[in-house]
């Protein structure tokens, strides 16, 4: 299926990107007129995903964070989050809740809080190679983008 | 991101505004930390009222607080927290530790999607 | 001079995506704590830039719009808008107040805005393959991100 | 973005409300246009109170309604502009076509950078 309207962003592992991330995520779905509940379920989600990347994936030093997100005709979303870092060893064993290798104030519930907030979570990864994290979600109400998207160039005379 | 702490008695209550992260949890770990050892309360309040937003770094946070106050017997409390908070907490069985209410949080007025 | 923070961006030249690509633009140089003039001169300079490509440079249909904000130490942003369109003929010509080859509604203030709202603007452009508008400003008071960003991980134990 | 229009008399007013970018204009233009040619008012106000943003398509707006009313000797005012929306018309040289007022827009108060 051929995305309607897609995103693709570079950010640096860097801890104030956090917030960047899900806030200019949300603001491109937003376009679906989602509920307050599912961009704040959105946001959440991607929020744990980046901050994998830089607590996990990157964990000494600073990287890139790829994320992808696109919208599909009848209103489903789907966000990517890749890396490049240290990769997953068992990723059974990472998604299971209150899992977690970094121990002090993480609660190993990053996963479990993707998984409960967005309809499907796909983890994909290689150690040494780095991690990819698609998690997609459908969007209630929505308000159809026309095939164009630019009609008003075509009859308004720009 | 940031604190108002408030100490009456043996109660510390924290009030936390903005957004709960793993970027601004630190800070905030920090000063709570610093007044319970201060003033070893007995009861410690966190109220939610103006936090817009927490993921599971937020649950981190409370877990840590928890462990800090078990320690010398002390119990914590949650307050206001917005839906989309308490959604997070519930995950956790954060609401089997301590007790939270819901309600009075701002956040939702303030923002629409 | 390197870069403390960069976020790169590619989206479709949908005309749904002005506003999308002015917020998330503003959302990333809010890290450096502008003022609301600050961010509403930026936030208008990147929706002309933007607008050029969907009206202009892809105007007979969708192409990709890329987008690179970086933030430099001392607090100065630079944005650079690039397209892979028509190009301009003449940059010079088009860069006056009040020319437009759209006519209609369009204004021929674009450039004029961008000019009078950033400190620098810089064009170039290639008949057939493209144009990139390249704009930067420093933002007065900043608020200084700490050179590894990631501190908490560091002394916080997670 | 949206438009709320009012009539009275031979005034015409339109609210705007929103953000003004050459996305949104085409519509609140076609409601405009429409408007007028139904009222042939001798006065177009427009209210921008309620926009909270607008680039150069606004301007290509303001100067087509402006085209519009003149075709039957009519005036146009512009009301309730913000800092950032006064910046722009300044750069059009529409405050020498158009009456406009400053102050009495919403939309800082509203949003913080
Ligand atoms: N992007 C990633 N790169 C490397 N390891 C990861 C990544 N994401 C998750 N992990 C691993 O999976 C574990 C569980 O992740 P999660 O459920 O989000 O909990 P937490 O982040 O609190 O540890 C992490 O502790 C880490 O070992
Ligand atoms: N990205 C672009 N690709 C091709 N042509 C462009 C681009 N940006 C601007 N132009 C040309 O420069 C002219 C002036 O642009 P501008 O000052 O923004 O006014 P306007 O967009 O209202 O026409 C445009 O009419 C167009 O011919």
């Amino acid at each position: 299926m051929k995305a309607q309207n897609v995103l693709k962003m570079e950010i640096l592992s860097r801890s104030s990107n956090e917030s960047f991330a899900r806030v200019s995520v949300a603001a491109f779905v937003s376009q679906l007129d989602p509920t307050i509940e599912e961009i704040s379920d959105i946001k959440t989600a991607v929020s744990e995903a980046v901050t994998n990347c830089i607590v996990h994936a990157y964990k000494d030093g600073i990287g890139k964070i790829y994320i992808t997100v696109k919208i599909f005709e009848g209103g489903t979303v789907s966000i990517k989050i890749r890396d490049t870092g240290c990769g997953i060893e068992d990723i059974h064993k990472a998604m299971e809740p209150l899992f977690t290798t970094a121990g002090g104030e993480r609660a190993g519930l990053g996963f479990a809080v993707m998984q409960s907030f967005m309809d499907k979570v796909r983890v994909t990864s290689a150690v040494g190679r780095g991690t990819s994290v698609t998690m997609s979600k459908k969007i209630s109400t929505q308000e159809s983008i026309p095939a164009s998207g630019k009609s008003e160039q075509t009859d308004g005379g720009k | 991101m940031s604190v108002r702490i408030n100490i009456s008695g043996e109660v510390l209550t924290a009030y936390l505004e903005g957004e709960l992260d793993h970027h601004s949890a630190k800070d905030i770990r920090e000063q709570i930390d610093n007044a319970i050892d201060r003033n070893a309360p007995s009861l410690l309040i966190l109220d939610f009222r103006d936090l817009t937003f927490m993921d599971s770094s937020g649950i981190g946070l409370v877990m840590g607080r928890y462990r800090k106050m078990k320690e010398f017997k002390g119990e914590i409390h949650i307050t206001n927290t917005s839906p989309q908070i308490y959604k997070v907490m519930k995950l956790s069985g954060l609401d089997r530790l301590a007790r939270i209410d819901k309600g009075g949080n701002n956040s939702e007025s303030a923002k629409r999607a």
